[in-house]
C-alpha cells in the first residue's frame, strides 16, 4: 500500500498540520511515511502545500509528482494541481472555496463545504480536518481508528486542548457524504 | 522527525554542547530545535548577529577545545567562508551545516546542490579541504551527523553536512544509535594554561613563507589520510550495470525510481551515491568507468559534481550529465530518458 | 638596592617586533602585568587581532587565539560561552573594531558579553602602512586621505567609547592614554578595573587607549606623543563613558 | 641611590625614556649600534638616578629594570 | 464628491504579499506618498532588504535594487557615489539593520553618507519565522528564545536610533510608530522630512519605525498595536534623536 | 610601474571613475593610487568600513550604471563571496582584483595562487561563474584590465583579475594602450525613471523555481558563449614538445626558464600559459594531450588548477605537477627535474 | 456625505479599518471571502461615513480609496 | 649585460628605495628593468630586502635567486644571503654593522663601513647611497652618468632638497677603497 498524498491551500489554512497529522498516522501503523512541506515566504498570505508518503515499502523520493490523494483547498491550488492526480487517485476539494465543476474518467472527486462545515462549528479552521475525514473514508478502518494517537502526537501541547474539536470534525468529514 | 531537527538532536547526542548560529530558510528548525534543548541540558545555544559572527564564535570554542557546530544556508555559507578557511588554517575541529537552496544571489528558497563546489573545492581562500558529508534521509542525517563530529576531531578539520531544503524540511521516522561519542583529549586547546604549562596559540599566520609551507604540507598528508580511509558512498548493482548512475544527497532518491524503471524495463543500471563528496570516491568511479558503458551525473545544478566524476573516469567512458537549477528537482521521468540515450 | 621595576612575567621573552616608540608595548606590558597582579594568568585567554598587534599571541603568557580580522569580540564569544570560567580579552585597533568589526563590537556589548576589550585607537590603519581608520581626525593625512580627511567625502570620525556607551550591557567604558606618566598609570588601574568586572561577572568591560603610531604619522616618538595630545586628546576625551557600579553615563 | 639597567639588544632608540626622564640623564648612545640597529639609550651619570621609575613605565619595550 | 484618498502613485499596482494587518504595508505606503508628493519618484532609487520587505522592490514606482541581508547602506552607498543628484533610501528590518548590517549602518551615518533610512522595528525576525531581533524586548519569547529573552544569555535590546545619534554624521534621527493615525501621521511627515534632508544634502537621515508582526507575535493585527503600545514605545521612546537644524541632542 | 598601480591606472583609464576598496597587504598601493587619482578626476574612491561593505557598494554602483572596480587579496576576497554571488546573480558588471597571499586563514603575505579554486569554480554560493584574467608581467596587467572592463559589460559578469604579491609589488616599465573604452549603453540600470519609463529593478531573487531556473539557464548559454569566444592563452613551442608546461601568472614565468633551460639541454619542452583561467583554454590542452608525451602543471598551490588541466587532457597523457605552497616560489631548478622525469 | 470605496479582493480582512474608524461602521463580511480567501471589510451603512480616512490611514493594504 | 641584485638589511635602512634608484637607472638606459620589494610587517623593525633586475633581454622571473649583486646592510641578512651570491659576482657589506671576516673564491667582497661614513656626513641614513655608490664603480661609467638623472625619478617631490646629499654619498661610496 502507498498514498502518496499532496494538501494545497492557503496559508494559514492548516496545511502543514493536515499533512502532520496523516504522516504520524502512518508511523503509528508502523508504516515508512515521509512529509515534506513548501516553506518560505510563500507562506505569508500566499499557497502553501505540502507532501506526504505513507507506505509498506521504503520511500524513495519524498516528493509527491503524481499523487493518488489530492487534499485542496483553494481554487488556484486546484486548478495547478488536479491534472497531477494519478489514474485512480481521489481528489478532496473544499467545494466552500472552490465553485468549479470537474470531473475526469478514473478520478474520484470528493466536493465537501469543509469551510462552511467547519463556520457552522464554530471555527473555519477546521475545515482541513473535515477534508481529511473524508479521505479516512477512502482507507482501511484501522486509520480511522488511530487517528485519535496521531492527533495526540502532532497537537503541540498548549494547543491539546483542541483535540476533541479536530476529532469531531474528522468524523463529519468521515460521514459525510 | 524533520530532517533539521535531526541534525540538532544527533550533535547533541554526539555530545555537541555548542552551536552558534544565525537565522535562515530552509534550516530556522535546527538554531530553534537548538534553542529549546540547550538550555535544558547546560549547553549553549546563541544566535549571532551574523554569520561571519557565527563562524568566529565557532573558532573561538573549537579553540577553547569544545564540540561545537554552526548552520546556516548558502548566502550564510558564503559568508563564512573567510571563518572557515581560518579554522582549516588553524587545524580547528567543528562542524557546519549547509541546507543549500537555489543560488546565486539571494537566489531561492527551494532545495538545491549548487554549493557542492564551495563545499568540495574551498569557498575560502588558500589550500584547504573540508570533509564533506552528504545524506539522503533523515535517518542517515543522523548518522552522518554523529560521524561528522569524530571526524572533525579525529583529522582536525571542519566537517560539513551538506543538505538541501527539502533533506531539512523533510520528515521521516529516525532510530538514535546508542552510542557514547568518543571524545578526545584536546592537548592543544586553549582553556587557560592554570600555570601548569606553556601557553597554548591558536593561529594561522606564518609569516615566514618557509613555515607556512611546512605546514601545509603537513596539513596535505592529513587530507591524503582521510582521502584513503574515510571515502564513504552506497552502490547499488554496478557489477553488471551498463549505465551508471551518479548522484548524491536527495537526489539520489528520484535516481533510484529511474534506476528502477529502467531495472524493470530491462535496462542494466547501477547506481553509485557518493556520501563523501570530499574526500570523492574516485576509485570506485574509476573503477566502474572501465566497465560500464556510460556514467550519468544527476544533480540540482548545472553541473558540478559531474566535474570530479569526469576527472575520476579520466577519460574511460562517456560522462553524461542531466541538471536542473533554481530549486527544480529533477523528475524521474526526465533521468529515464536520459539512461536511454545511452544505452 | 631592591629591584622596584621588572619585566612581568605576564610577558614571555619574545621582543615585541613593533617600530621603535610604538605604544603597543607599552598597553601590552600594562595589560601582562594587570593580569599577573590579580593573579589570572593561569585563567587568561586572550585574543589577538589583525593589525599591527596581530603577534600578540607571542608576547602575552597565557592561552592565546588569533582572530580575523574584526571578529575578535565573536571568538571571544565563543572562547567564554565555551569556558565561562576563564578570563577572556581581547586586543584591537581602530581599524579591527571600529572598521571591519563594528558589528562584533556593539553586538558584544548589547548581549553584555562578559569579557574585555582593550582598544588601541592610533587613528589609523598602523599595519598596512597608514591608512585612514574610522578614528583618523577630520583633515588628517592618510594613504588612503592624501588629501586630508573631507566630511563631505568620509564623514566623522567615531567615538567609538560613547557609542557603545548607549548600550546596556556595557558595564564598564573609559577612554584612556598613554601619552604621560600619569595617563599610563590611568590606564593601567582602568585595565584592572576592566579586568575585575569580568572577574564579577558584571557584563561587557572596554578601555579605549588613546596610541601613537610613529611611522605611519611621519612623526618621531617623542613627537607622536605631543601630537596625540595636542590632536586626538581634543576630539576624544579622557574619562569614563559607562561604569554601572555609578549609574552609567558621563 | 637607585640604578637602572637596560637590557641593551632590545632597545629601539626611541628617546621616550630620555625625554620622560626627570633628571634628563638618558641619552642614546650616538657611539655604537645594538644588534638591531639602534643607537641603544644609556645613562650617563647614574648617581643622579631617583629610581623613579618613569623610563621604565613609558619604554615600549620593556628594556629597563629599575633598583633602588 | 471628490476622491480625498486614493493609491498613491508612488506605488505600483502590485497587490502586497505581507501577513493580514502586518505594519510594512502602511510604511510602504508612507514612504511612496512622501516620494510623490515631493515629486521626486523619477529621481528615486530604493533599496529592498532581505527581511519581509525584500519584494518591496515590486511595490515601489521607482528604480529599486534588492540588496544582500543587511548591506542596503552599503548598496545605496555605491549608488549614491554612482548617481549623486539621486534621492536613495534604503527599507530595511531590525534584523537586516540591526544584527548582521551593523557596520554598515554605523558607517553610512558616520560618514555622512547623504541617504535615507527607513528603519522597520517589529522586534523579530518576520521573514524566517519569528527569531530573537536586537530589538526584542527582554523576556520576549520568540522562536529562538522560547523561555523569553535573558538579559545573562542574550543581553539587551538596541536602541539604534539612540546608538546612530552619536555620530556626528548623522543629520536627523527620528522614532515613529504607526499604531494610531496620530501617529501614522506624524511618521509620514517624517519620512518626508527625512527626504528633504537628504535633497538638501545634510547627510544621512533615517526613521525608526515601530512596527508589528502579528503572525510571529501571535496576535490579532489589533492586539498587535495594542501590544507595541504598550511594550514596545515604553522602551523605544519616540521622538527626535537627532537633528542638525536643530543643534542635536534629544 | 608597480602592478599594483599598474592596475589602478589602467583602471582609471579604461573609464572606471567608481572605486571602492578596504585596505590589505599586498595591494594596498591600488587604494592609495586611486586615493589620489580619482579625487583629480571627478571620480569616487571610497575606503569602506570592510570588504563586505566594499563588494556592496560595487553592486550599488553596477546596479546604477557606471563602471566600478573593488581590490582585496585572499581573505578579503573570501568576504566578498557573497556580494560577488549577488553581482553574479544580478547580472550586474564589475571588477574585481584579487593579488593573492598564502592561505588559508591569515596565512602569510607572500605571492601564492592557492585561490585559484576560489576564483574559478566559485567562492560564492549557486551556480555561477567568473571570467577569471591572470596576466604574468606589468604590461600585461594593464591589458588584462582594460580587457576586463569591456568583457564585463559585454556580458554583464563580474570579471576577476587574480594576481599574486609578487606581480602587484613588482615595478617594470608600461606602455599605455591609446584606447578609448566602449561604453555601452545600459538601458537596464537603476539612475532614476526621470519619470519616462517603467522601473528598473536589479534583484536576483526569483522565489518561484520555474523562474529561477530560467534565469540561470539563460546566464548558462552566456557562460557558453563566453566559453566559446574568450578563451585567451599563449602558447610557446608547443607543436613539436615532448613536454607541455602549463603555468599561468608570474609562476609562467618562473616555468620559463626551466623551459629554456630544457630547450637548451635538448629536450623538447612548450609552454601553456593560460589568460583566463575562466573560461579555461582546455580545448588546445586537450589537443596538445593527444601529441605531447606528459603535461606538468606548476602552481603555488597544492595543486588546483591541475585538475582542470586533468579535466582538459580527458585521460590522453600523463599530468605532473610541481607546486609550492604557502608563499614559497618554485625554483626553476626544481621545475627543471620535474621535466625531466617525464622525459 | 463620504463614501468609501473597498477594493474588495485586495482586503486581507483585517480590521485595522473596523477598530480606527470613529462611527464604528466597518465590519468584516463574515458570509463571503474574496479571492484570497478572506473575509473582506465592508460598511454597513455608508450614510454614516464622516470621510475621516482613519480606515485609508491604517489598512495596511491600500484597499480603501475615501471620497466626500 | 644582465645584473640581478639583491639588496638586503633593516627596515629603515633605505633598503626598497636603494632599488628603486637602481631600477629608475636601468630605466633611463633604455634596459629592461624589475624591483620587487619584500613588503608587510617583516618591514615593522624587521628585515627588508629587494630584488632589482637590470637587463638588456626581457626579464622572466623577477625573483633574484642567485644575485650577481648582494647590498647587504646588517649582519643577519649577510648570513642568510652570502651563499647565494653567484659566481663571479658581488657582495658590498656595510662593514660598519657587519664585523665578519669572511671570503670565498670567485666571489668580489668589497666592505664599505657605509653607515660610519653616512653618519660623519651627518646622516647615517645615506650609508645605502654609499654602498650604492661603490656598486656603480663596478658598472660601465654610463651608470654613473646618469644617476643622478634616476635619482631625479625616483625621490619624491617633497624630499628633493635632499638630492645633493645623496648624490654626495653615491660619489663618496664610488670613490671609495
Ligand atoms: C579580512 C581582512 N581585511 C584586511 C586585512 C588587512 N589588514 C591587516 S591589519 C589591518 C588594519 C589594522 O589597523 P588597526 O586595526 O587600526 O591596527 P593597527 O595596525 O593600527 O594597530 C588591515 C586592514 C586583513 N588581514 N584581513
Ligand atoms: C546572509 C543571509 N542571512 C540570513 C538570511 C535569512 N533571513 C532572511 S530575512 C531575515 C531576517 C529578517 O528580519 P528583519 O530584518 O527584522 O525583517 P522583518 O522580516 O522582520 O521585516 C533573515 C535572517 C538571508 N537571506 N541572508
Ligand atoms: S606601524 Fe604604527 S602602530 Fe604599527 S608598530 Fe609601527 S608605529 Fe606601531
Ligand atoms: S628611574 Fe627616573 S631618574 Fe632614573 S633614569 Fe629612569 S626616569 Fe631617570
Ligand atoms: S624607551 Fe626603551 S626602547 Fe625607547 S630608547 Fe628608552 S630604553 Fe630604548
Ligand atoms: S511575518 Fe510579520 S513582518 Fe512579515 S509580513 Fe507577516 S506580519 Fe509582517
Ligand atoms: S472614512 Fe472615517 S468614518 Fe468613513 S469608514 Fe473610514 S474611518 Fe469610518
Ligand atoms: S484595513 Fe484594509 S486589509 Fe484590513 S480589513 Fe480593512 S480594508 Fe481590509
Ligand atoms: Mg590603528
Ligand atoms: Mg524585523
Amino acid at each position: 500500500m502507498t498514498r502518496e498524498i499532496l494538501i494545497a491551500g492557503f496559508g494559514g489554512q492548516g496545511i502543514l498540520f493536515g499533512g502532520k497529522a496523516l504522516a504520524y498516522l502512518g508511523m503509528v501503523n508502523n508504516l515508512e511515511v515521509s512529509w515534506l512541506p513548501s516553506y518560505g515566504p510563500e507562506m505569508r498570505g500566499g499557497t502553501a502545500n505540502c507532501h506526504v508518503i505513507i507506505s509498506d515499502k521504503p520511500i524513495g523520493s519524498p516528493i509527491v509528482v503524481s499523487p493518488t490523494d489530492l487534499i485542496v483547498m483553494n481554487l488556484p491550488s486546484f486548478e495547478k494541481f488536479k491534472k497531477n492526480v494519478a489514474k485512480g487517485g481521489n481528489i478532496f476539494a473544499d467545494s466552500s472555496l472552490i465553485d468549479k465543476v470537474w470531473s475526469r474518467k478514473g478520478i474520484n472527486k470528493y466536493d465537501i463545504p469543509a469551510t462552511q462545515m467547519a463556520s457552522e462549528m464554530g471555527n473555519s479552521k477546521l475545515a482541513n480536518m473535515i477534508l481529511l475525514g473524508k479521505m479516512l473514508s477512502t482507507m482501511d478502518s484501522v486509520f480511522m481508528e488511530t487517528i485519535k494517537k496521531a492527533l495526540e502526537m502532532s497537537i503541540p501541547p498548549s494547543k491539546m486542548h483542541l483535540l476533541d474539536i479536530n476529532l469531531k470534525a474528522i468524523e463529519a468529514g468521515f460521514n459525510y457524504n | 522527525m524533520k530532517g533539521n531537527e535531526a541534525i540538532a538532536e544527533a550533535a547533541i547526542r554526539a555530545n555537541c554542547k555548542h552551536f552558534f548560529g544565525y537565522p535562515i530558510t530552509p534550516q530556522t528548525e535546527i538554531s530553534a530545535y537548538m534553542a529549546k534543548r540547550m538550555p535544558r541540558i547546560g549547553g549553549v545555544f546563541l544566535q549571532a548577529e551574523s554569520e561571519v559572527a557565527a563562524i568566529n564564535m565557532v573558532y573561538g570554542a573549537a579553540g577553547a577545545g569544545v564540540r561545537v557546530m554552526t548552520s546556516s544556508s548558502s548566502p550564510g555559507i558564503s559568508l563564512k567562508a573567510e571563518g572557515i578557511s581560518y579554522i582549516a588554517g588553524a587545524d580547528l575541529p567543528c562542524v557546519i551545516v549547509n541546507i543549500v537552496r537555489g543560488g546565486p544571489g539571494l537566489g531561492g528558497i527551494q532545495p538545491a546542490q549548487s554549493d557542492y563546489f564551495q563545499a568540495v573545492k574551498g569557498a575560502g581562500h588558500g589550500d584547504y579541504k573540508m570533509i564533506v558529508l552528504a545524506p539522503s534521509s533523515v535517518q542517515e542525517v543522523v548518522d552522518c551527523t554523529f560521524d561528522a563530529f569524530d571526524l572533525a576531531d579525529k583529522y582536525r578539520v571542519p566537517v560539513m553536512i551538506l543538505g538541501d531544503g527539502m533533506l531539512g524540511q523533510m520528515m521521516e521516522p529516525v532510530v538514535f544509535p546508542e552510542k557514547s561519542p568518543k571524545c578526545e583529549q584536546k592537548d592543544w586547546a586553549t582553556c587557560g594554561t592554570k600555570n601548569k604549562r606553556k601557553p597554548n596559540i591558536i593561529n594561522s599566520l606564518y609569516i615566514e613563507p618557509q613555515d607556512l609551507e611546512r605546514l601545509i604540507i603537513a596539513r596535505q598528508q592529513r587530507y591524503n589520510a582521510i582521502a584513503e580511509k574515510e571515502v564513504r558512498f552506497e552502490k547499488e548493482n554496478i557489477e553488471d550495470a551498463d549505465i551508471v548512475l551518479v548522484a548524491y544527497g536527495t537526489t539520489a532518491r528520484i535516481v533510484k525510481a529511474a534506476y528502477e524503471k529502467a531495472r524493470k524495463n530491462g535496462i542494466k543500471a547501477g547506481i553509485i551515491r557518493p556520501i563523501t563528496l570530499w574526500p570523492f570516491p574516485e576509485k570506485i568511479i574509476a573503477e566502474t568507468a572501465q566497465r560500464a558503458k556510460a556514467i550519468v551525473c544527476v544533480e540540482m545544478s548545472m553541473g558540478q559534481m559531474v566535474e570530479d566524476v569526469r576527472l575520476a573516469t579520466g577519460g574511460a567512458c562517456p560522462v553524461g550529465f542531466y541538471g536542473r537549477a533554481g530549486g527544480m528537482v529533477p523528475e524521474p521521468e526526465a533521468i529515464y530518458d536520459v539512461i536511454r540515450r545511452y544505452v | 638596592m631592591a629591584v622596584v621595576f621588572k619585566r612581568t612575567e605576564g610577558l614571555t621573552d619574545a621582543p615585541f617586533h613593533y617600530c621603535p616608540g610604538c605604544t603597543h608595548g607599552i598597553v601590552h606590558r600594562l595589560i601582562a602585568e594587570a593580569l599577573e597582579e590579580l593573579d589570572v594568568l593561569g585563567d587568561a585567554i586572550g585574543v589577538a587581532p589583525v593589525g599591527c598587534a596581530v603577534f600578540a599571541y607571542n608576547y602575552f603568557n597565557c592561552d592565546m587565539q588569533q582572530a580575523a580580522h574584526g571578529r575578535a569580540p565573536a571568538v571571544a564569544t565563543g572562547i567564554k560561552r565555551a569556558r565561562p570560567q576563564s578570563i577572556v580579552f581581547t586586543y584591537q585597533g581602530d581599524g579591527d573594531l571600529a572598521a571591519i568589526g563594528t558589528g562584533e563590537i556593539v553586538h558584544a556589548a548589547a548581549r553584555r558579553e562578559n569579557i574585555t576589550v582593550i582598544f588601541i585607537n592610533n587613528a589609523t590603519y598602523g599595519m598596512t602602512g597608514g591608512q585612514l581608520a574610522p578614528t583618523s581626525l577630520v583633515g588628517q593625512i592618510t594613504q588612503t586621505s592624501p588629501y586630508g580627511r573631507k566630511v563631505e567625502l568620509q564623514g566623522y570620525p567615531i567615538r567609538v567609547s560613547e557609542m557603545l556607551a548607549t548600550l546596556e550591557g556595557a558595564a564598564f567604558i573609559k577612554r584612556c592614554s598613554v601619552d604621560s606618566i600619569k595617563n599610563i598609570n590611568d590606564a593601567k588601574a582602568s585595565i584592572k578595573k576592566a579586568f575585575r568586572y569580568q572577574m564579577d561577572e558584571m557584563g561587557f568591560s572596554m578601555v579605549e587607549i588613546l596610541s601613537t603610531c610613529p611611522t605611519n604619522w611621519g612623526l618621531s616618538p617623542v613627537e607622536s606623543m605631543e601630537w596625540l595630545r595636542e590632536n586626538m586628546i581634543p576630539h576624544y576625551p579622557l574619562g569614563v563613558f559607562k561604569d554601572i557600579e555609578k549609574g552609567g553615563g558621563v | 641611590m637607585a640604578k637602572v639597567i637596560f637590557d641593551e639588544n632590545s632597545c629601539k632608540g626611541c628617546e621616550l625614556c630620555a625625554h620622560v626622564c626627570p633628571k634628563k640623564i638618558i641619552a642614546m648612545a650616538k657611539d655604537r649600534l645594538n644588534s638591531k640597529g639602534f643607537h641603544p639609550a644609556e645613562v650617563a651619570d647614574m648617581d643622579k638616578c631617583i629610581g623613579c621609575k618613569f623610563c621604565a613605565t613609558i619604554c615600549p619595550d620593556v628594556v629597563i629594570t629599575v633598583e633602588k
